[in-house]
């Protein structure tokens, strides 16, 4: 068997598949973090917490009603992301045009709120939701064993990507999100409803963050701080990939899973620290990421 | 000539002005070293030393934050260099003092800021701080990996030993006056420098960096400058804290504490010199109280909540909303 | 809107406006009236309160008291976006391009509120300098380009009443005239234009009515035929 | 002569982190049932409880101990979790003369290299975790090992014992890959495993880990490709909220479990009226041990920390937690483990119904001899 | 020392992805002149001044002072050789008052700035220069008002004065009068001929009028390219100036200006 460094192909070709999985993850979250940041200008700190929301709905959901997990699919991020624009009316729109940290401190006081009073209705164990039946199993594709669910995994997580970076850098309404971010204040004086536009886009961010829980719900532990620690790796994808790059986000996801999970095998111990080593690189070498607008 | 005398007029008015807020600053000063020298009577001394410690840590993060607008997500490194170099030193050379010790943990985070600070330096905002945060979960990997740290389960029985050979310090009060000596001398020092030339030019690069380097400012030795001050500050802390509790941990390195001490600098109040102390004794004794009470499992959420309350309601922290009032109602 | 079209219909009214930034007072009760087609300017020193008189009818300043009405509709409760659907267009003092968005799409950006706008082509014949940078990012353009983008931006909009901060500045002379030439071509078409001008000289030939402010309030208004005599007046005003 | 007249125990746990279901609030419950069961009082003096979270935090833990034990006499330290929280507090603890029992920490080190003469290991270790677990599934022919180990001090020991107790019994450890901790995605590493080819894929590390590997494992299908699973340290609510369905037929060791005998379903009904779960070994633990501590504080008279521990190592401990568990001088103690094996949904009657206990593994078995003990109490004699 | 150019550049390009905006440049900027840079929007004049202070860096050319080839210095560094420019878009640090605004420009002379153990009352002995400069500009009154507060041709005054205050070799200056009252614009005139004695100062100007009072020679820009160089008077009878740049206004500009 062809061997590199002592791993055989069929190894790293099925880590590479597991790498672009894992990075479908970051890729969805990554790109609703970037679509927050580029957009609102908000360090989204909640992020991870909506995360995990979207998971906790999903289970929640089939719990008290037995809501499918298509229709949860579906319903999970539509329930967060009325919450995130919820919060973004009562709350994140009071700091607009403030400092970039007012809106991480009022963030990350939201996560800490909603984990903490999750952990004390559900606990820290985990909730159990089992794979939808059409899921159970999967193909041998040679290298690997490759389950369904996680093939299907990659096809929506990279579907909703290529539709939200068609909608911000293509049309219209992408431009107007775009614009109002550097003048809000002007765009309301041409006539654009802004305010009503930036809560749409906190909740669409929110969305896919709360997307990608549900999508995590049948193969992660669901617990309330499933998210936490998902958080600061992918604030460092977006940053590798450029803040606000919509692109590159979603780029720097799959590529950061590969990384990832290639470091799974060669050094296992490192791999929770190596996007942290690739980001120091990549922006000592490109100061503003790797996709990223030069300042 | 009339423009003469109002220029003169104009100058001492300015003059006075800055004469009467030294004197301002001179009795809040004395206000607080008073409070702080008859606190033991009334607090537990080992609880006022945490309180210290970690407004020693934030008064050194907010010279970054509040002063030189650099937003650090990677303080953390500095308090466990700090710390667990002193622990080890103490903990494994008797030869050590306590002192030396100290010195040393300082010394250690002074020269990682300056590693961290001339990668960093030339970044630029929130990519300034994702590489701090970046740099820093690469010195939490090594901490968890070096087999000196005792890894998950920390360093233990660090000895606190006597100070310049003669206070014993394992007597509470005597640690806290020590303690108390190191605070504030970190404290003074911040102080002067965010008033001397030098503070002057952190403003100017905090308000406006072209327009500083055009006045012939090289912004980037200015920027280091004030980074590895502030992570030697921050190595202090840590350093002090490991003799105080006799451990140096992981929760030092982790970024939940980058970020603690942001929050406790914020909800304190940036840019002003007494809003992170009383930021960190703010944020210390709540955490401590809930911990004990009846809401113990409620902590976070309500931590939370006050972070949020404060964004929303008092912008400006504590002690730049009480700033902002005696402003306001006295002319 | 047979109404709007009689000429001396009055497009904008504002009556004992006053203006805050925070805690200072900016605006002292300011009275204004332009007829449908006028173009009046507002003169006065730095910092006399012209710029802020602009923003407070667009409803961007801090908070602001008294009454505002456009086309006989009060808008001091409207959003700033619902006043621009009534057919204003705002060039604002530092011009406010996108730096993100191209020349084009900072063009486009504005949402066409009325029928009647300039189109593309007049746009670039009027600015050719902008064709010529179309694709480039709003943040790349010289001072002077900028300050065409944001004109030509409100151009194609369609508003019908303008309020016009600055606009001849940092623009070469040339092009100066040609902006002098587009506002008579704007006002043969009905528009209403509110303009402040730091270049009297400009000014001076265009304008039906001129309003001098200083602190805060109109001290003064001359009307195109009295200037010749209220000259020495309105020297001692702008401190010429 | 019992100080102030009250016995004052304080409960230090996590309450709201990673390790706050197998101790927890519901710690604090078990604790406070205990005290009432007692009768609330000791020859006369009153029984107090105070309570914190410790955050996982050694220093918070630190300050809070300090001050219960030099400003607030606190006599007994209870919960305990963290494993860096209890060598902190055992710390202080052996400086001020009080007693700790530990009933939440599974480094077995903590009462090793880390014994002090001022505290208890009460419910486990790792030790008899791995012996438990590993010698029956080598017993049974599981010859080649995969290890998964959690990157810090905690998985390293797990480790260790395992290697250990596999190579005594005669099988081999093929691989060990540690994994950072935590981690949410576990299918390279259960990829790695299947690749290795090792009869038995055995988990060191805990929590939402291993809860995690058990899901991705079975996602990929790694039973029904003929290898085993081995989780080393399970607790009834990981294995609870994985469910019967992807958890059954794992092998685990415990202390307890609710429903063991009549004993044990009356104590673990009434916890269950009183918390609205099932209790964990731990919460069992914490029971026992306050009981057995009253018992000698009320036979001593004093709540002397030397006189009662004396006394606690002197009487075989006998209740619904353990039979003839002994406390060794090295402050463990030493009672039966059981190997237990999850069912499948169609065995398991209730939400809770989830273990079938398979082998009784004695005490002596179970836990490292005194012979191989690196504790200073045990070396020094 | 001798050269009487004082700053000089040869063949200066400067191009963006394909966009050529400065294109063979020579300058030459005579010691102690009022050199003044004018012509179309976009002509480049912006993008010399910052090739000149090295916020960009030039394609191809060569930058010299006094002889002195700074075409590889680093900004900070081309400002303490005593080369200063104020911004087109005001730029000053917005919550010092104006006084500190100064007094932070003349401070970067004393050398001591890195001293962070340095008590902040030794800058004190800076004010009398600040209110000094302050009172050049017609600023005396607002010496202590943060300058966030003030109106936006303030701020100009304020940038113009602190660039003063580095008393600096060559000025460049960028639209200085952009933005101001006629009032004002007069006092800038008269600042900048005050301030002109003993230095050199290139300067970007939209304003006719102010260029034909103040400046001894006028270069004109357009397309990136020099199109004409000499006096004012030479220049705006060149009608290649006048179809580009000036148009029918200069006549009467200079009249209003005379
Ligand atoms: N954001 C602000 N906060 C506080 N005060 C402000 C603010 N903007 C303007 N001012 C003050 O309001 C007053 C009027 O400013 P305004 O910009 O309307 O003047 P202007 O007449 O347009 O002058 P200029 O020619 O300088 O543009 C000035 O005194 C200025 O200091
Ligand atoms: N960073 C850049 N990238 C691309 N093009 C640029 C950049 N900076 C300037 N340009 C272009 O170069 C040309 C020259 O710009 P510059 O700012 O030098 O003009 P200017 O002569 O100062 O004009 P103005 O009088 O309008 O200020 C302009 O067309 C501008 O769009
Ligand atoms: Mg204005
Ligand atoms: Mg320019």
């Amino acid at each position: 068997m062809t061997e590199i460094l002592g791993v055989p192909v069929a190894v790293l070709s099925g880590q590479l598949m597991l790498g672009i999985i894992n990075g479908s993850f970051y890729a969805l979250l990554s790109l609703g973090l970037a679509v927050i940041f580029g957009l609102l200008k908000i360090i989204n700190f909640a992020h991870g917490a909506m995360y995990m929301l979207g998971a906790m709905c999903t289970v929640l959901m089939f719990d008290a009603f037995g809501v499918n997990y298509w229709v949860a699919l579906f319903l999970a991020p539509v329930v967060v992301g009325c919450f995130g624009i919820v919060l973004e009316y009562f709350l994140l729109r009071r700091i607009a045009g403030q400092d970039h940290i007012y809106s991480l401190l009022l963030t990350f006081g939201i996560a800490l709120i909603l984990q903490g009073v999750l952990i004390n209705i559900y606990g820290v164990s985990g909730l159990r939701y089992s794979m939808p039946e059409v899921f159970r199993g999967g193909m041998n594709l040679g290298f690997m064993f490759l389950p369904y669910y996680r093939a299907w995994v990659i096809v929506a997580a990279l579907l909703v990507c290529f539709g939200t970076w068609f909608m911000i850098e293509k049309t219209r309404l992408g431009s107007y999100l775009r614009a109002g971010t550097e003048d809000s204040q002007l765009m309301q004086g041409f006539g654009i409803n802004v305010p009503l536009l930036i809560s749409l886009t906190y909740g669409f961010g929110v969305m896919l963050a709360a997307f990608a829980g549900a999508l995590a719900a049948p193969i992660y532990s669901v617990s309330p701080v499933m998210g936490s620690n998902i958080l600061i790796v992918v604030f460092a994808v977006v940053v590798i990939g450029g803040m606000g790059s919509i692109a590159g986000a979603v780029i720097t996801g799959l590529m950061m899973g590969v990384v990832e999970g290639f470091t799974k095998v060669f050094y296992p111990e490192g791999s929770a620290a190596v996007i942290f080593l690739v980001m120091v690189v990549v922006l000592l070498i490109r100061p503003s990421g790797l996709f990223g607008k030069e300042a | 000539m009339a423009t003469t005398t109002t220029q003169t007029d104009i100058q001492q008015s300015i003059v006075k002005q800055q004469k009467a807020e030294q004197r301002k600053k001179q009795i809040l000063n004395l206000v607080l070293l008073a409070l702080l020298l008859l606190a033991p009577a009334v607090f537990y001394p080992v609880f006022l030393m945490k309180i210290l410690c970690f407004a020693l840590f934030a008064v050194a993060l907010n010279l970054l934050l509040g002063y030189t607008g650099l937003l650090s997500f990677g303080h953390a490194a500095f308090l466990a260099a700090g710390s667990y170099t002193t622990g080890y030193l103490l903990s494994s050379f008797p030869g050590v003092t306590t002192e030396m010790g100290i010195v040393v943990g300082t010394a250690a985070s002074l020269v990682l800021g300056l590693g961290f600070g001339l990668v960093a330096i030339r970044r630029q905002g929130i990519y300034f701080a994702m590489i701090t945060l970046a740099l820093a979960q690469l010195v939490y990997f090594f901490f968890v990996q070096a087999p000196f740290t005792g890894g998950e389960d920390g360093m233990h029985g660090v000895p606190r030993g006597y100070l310049f050979g003669m206070v014993d310090l394992s007597d509470n009060t005597a640690m806290y006056y020590f303690v108390l000596a190191v605070f504030l001398a970190g404290y003074l020092l911040v102080q002067r420098i965010v008033g001397s030339p030098f503070g002057q030019v952190l403003k100017a690069i905090k308000q406006n960096e072209p327009r500083a380097v055009s006045l012939g400012y090289n912004v980037d030795r200015y920027k280091l400058m004030a980074f590895v001050l502030s992570a030697g500050l921050a190595g202090l802390a840590g350093s002090v804290k490991t003799v105080v509790f006799q451990l140096a941990s992981l929760n030092d390195a982790h970024w939940h504490m980058s970020g603690e001490v942001i929050l406790m600098t914020l909800l304190g109040g940036t840019g002003t010199l007494l809003g992170p102390v009383v930021g960190a004794g703010f944020v210390v004794t709540l955490e401590y109280q809930l911990s004990q009470g009846p809401l113990g499992d409620w902590v976070d959420p309500i931590l939370g909540a006050i972070f949020v309350l404060t964004v929303l309601a008092f912008r400006s922290g504590i002690v730049g909303e009480i700033q902002n009032f005696m402003r306001k109602n006295m002319g | 809107m047979s109404q709007a079209s009689r000429r001396d219909y009055e497009q904008l009214r504002i009556d004992g406006l006053h203006a805050f930034y925070g805690e200072s007072h900016i605006l002292h009760g300011i009275n204004i009236e332009v007829k449908r087609g006028e173009l009046v300017t507002l003169l006065g020193r730095n910092g006399a309160g012209r710029s802020t008189t602009l923003k407070a009818i667009m409803n961007m300043v801090g908070r602001r008291t008294g009454s505002i009405m456009i086309n006989g509709e009060e808008t001091m409760s409207c959003a700033p976006h619902h006043i621009a659907r009534l057919g204003v267009g705002y060039c604002p003092e530092h011009r406010g391009i996108f730096s993100g968005l191209n020349v084009m799409e900072n063009l486009t950006l504005p949402p066409v509120v009325r029928s009647g706008g300039l189109g593309l082509e007049e746009i670039f014949s009027m600015f050719p300098n902008l064709y010529e940078r179309r694709a480039s990012q709003g943040s790349k353009l010289s001072g002077g380009e900028q300050q065409m983008l944001a004109m030509a931006r409100i151009l194609r909009t369609g508003a019908n009443m303008l309020l016009l901060d600055e606009i001849t500045e940092g623009l070469a002379p040339v092009i100066v005239e040609k902006l002098g030439d587009v506002l008579v071509k704007l006002k043969e078409k009905g528009l209403t234009i509110v303009l402040v001008e730091q270049n009297f000289h400009f000014a001076a030939p265009l304008a039906d009515r001129h309003y001098v402010m200083e602190h805060g309030q109109i001290v003064e208004e001359i009307s195109a035929g009295e200037l010749e005599s209220k000259q020495s007046m309105l020297d001692k005003y702008l401190g010429v | 002569e019992i100080s102030n007249d009250t016995v004052k125990i304080g409960y230090l746990a996590d309450m709201s982190g990673t390790y706050r279901d197998l101790a927890g609030p519901n710690g604090l419950t078990a604790l406070e049932m205990a005290i009432a069961d007692f009768g609330g009082t000791v020859n006369g003096a009153k029984i107090e409880v105070v309570s914190a979270d410790d955050r996982n935090s050694p220093d918070s833990a630190s300050s809070t101990v300090r001050r219960w034990v030099e400003n607030e006499n606190v006599d007994l330290v209870a919960g305990l979790v963290a494993s860096s929280v209890t060598i902190a507090v055992s710390n202080i603890l052996e400086e001020n003369n009080r007693l700790g029992i530990v009933s939440g920490s599974a480094a077995s080190s903590i009462t090793n290299e880390h014994c002090t003469p001022n505290h208890i290991h009460y419910v486990y270790d790792t030790y008899p975790l791995a012996n438990g677990t590993a010698s029956a599934i080598v017993k049974e022919g599981g010859e080649t090992w995969f290890i998964l180990t959690a990157d810090y001090a905690f998985g390293h020991a797990l480790e260790n014992d395992v290697t250990r107790v596999v190579e005594e019994n005669g099988g081999e450890v093929i691989e060990t890959v540690r994994h950072p901790f935590p981690t949410s995605d576990f299918s390279s590493f259960i990829l790695q495993a299947q690749s290795s080819g090792a009869d038995v894929v055995a988990l060191a590390n805990a929590g939402a880990d291993t809860t995690n590997a058990i899901t991705t494992a079975g996602e990929f299908g790694l039973t029904q490709s003929g290898q085993t699973l081995a989780a080393l340290l399970l607790f009834l609510t990981d294995v609870h909220a994985l469910g019967a369905q992807s958890a059954q037929g794992i092998q685990l060791t415990t202390g307890w479990y609710w429903d063991m005998n009549e004993e044990t379903r009356e104590w673990s009904d009434r916890f269950m009226e009183e918390a609205g779960v099932r209790p964990t070994m731990v919460h069992a633990g914490i029971y026992s041990s306050t009981i057995q501590y009253l018992n000698a504080v009320k036979a001593t008279g004093s709540d002397d920390s030397q006189t009662v521990r004396k006394q606690m190592m002197d009487t075989p401990i006998n209740d619904m937690f353990a039979k003839n568990g002994i406390i060794r001088e090295d402050g463990r103690m030493v009672h039966d483990m059981y190997l237990a094996e999850v069912k499948t949904p169609e065995e398991s009657e209730s939400e809770w119904d989830l273990y079938e206990i398979v082998r009784t593994i004695p005490g002596e078995e179970a836990y490292r001899p005194l012979s191989e003990s690196k504790c200073k109490l045990v070396t020094q004699n | 020392m001798s050269e009487p150019f004082v700053l000089e550049t040869q063949s200066l390009v400067k191009e963006f992805k394909g966009f050529v905006a400065v294109n063979d440049v020579n300058l030459k900027v005579q010691r102690g002149h009022i050199h003044a840079l004018i012509g179309p929007n976009g002509a480049g004049k912006t993008t010399v001044f910052n090739l000149l202070t090295k916020f960009l860096s030039p394609t191809r050319g060569k930058i010299l002072f006094k002889g002195m080839d700074i075409t590889s210095m680093k900004s900070a560094a081309i400002a303490r050789e005593g080369v200063v420019r104020s911004f087109q878009i005001s730029a000053v640090f917005p919550h010092m008052t104006a006084l500190e605004n100064i007094r932070v420009a003349l401070q970067s002379f004393e050398g001591n700035s890195f001293r962070f153990w340095k008590s902040g009352e030794s800058l004190n002995n800076l004010n009398d220069r600040c209110m000094a400069l302050l009172d050049s500009v017609g600023l005396t009154e607002f010496a202590n008002t943060t300058t966030v507060e003030l109106a936006y041709g303030r701020k100009r005054a304020l940038e113009l004065a602190t660039t003063l205050a580095m008393e600096p070799e060559l000025m460049l200056l960028d639209e200085p009068t952009q933005g101001m009252g006629s009032e004002d614009v007069e006092q800038v005139v008269e600042l900048v001929r005050k301030a002109a004695e003993g230095r050199t100062v290139l300067m970007v100007e939209h304003n006719l009028g102010v260029v034909s009072k103040l400046c001894d020679r006028v270069t004109v820009l357009a397309q990136g390219s020099v199109l004409t160089e000499g006096d004012y008077q030479e220049v705006s009878d060149d009608p290649r100036v006048r179809e580009v740049y000036m148009g029918g206004t200069a006549t009467k500009k200079q009249e209003t200006a005379e």
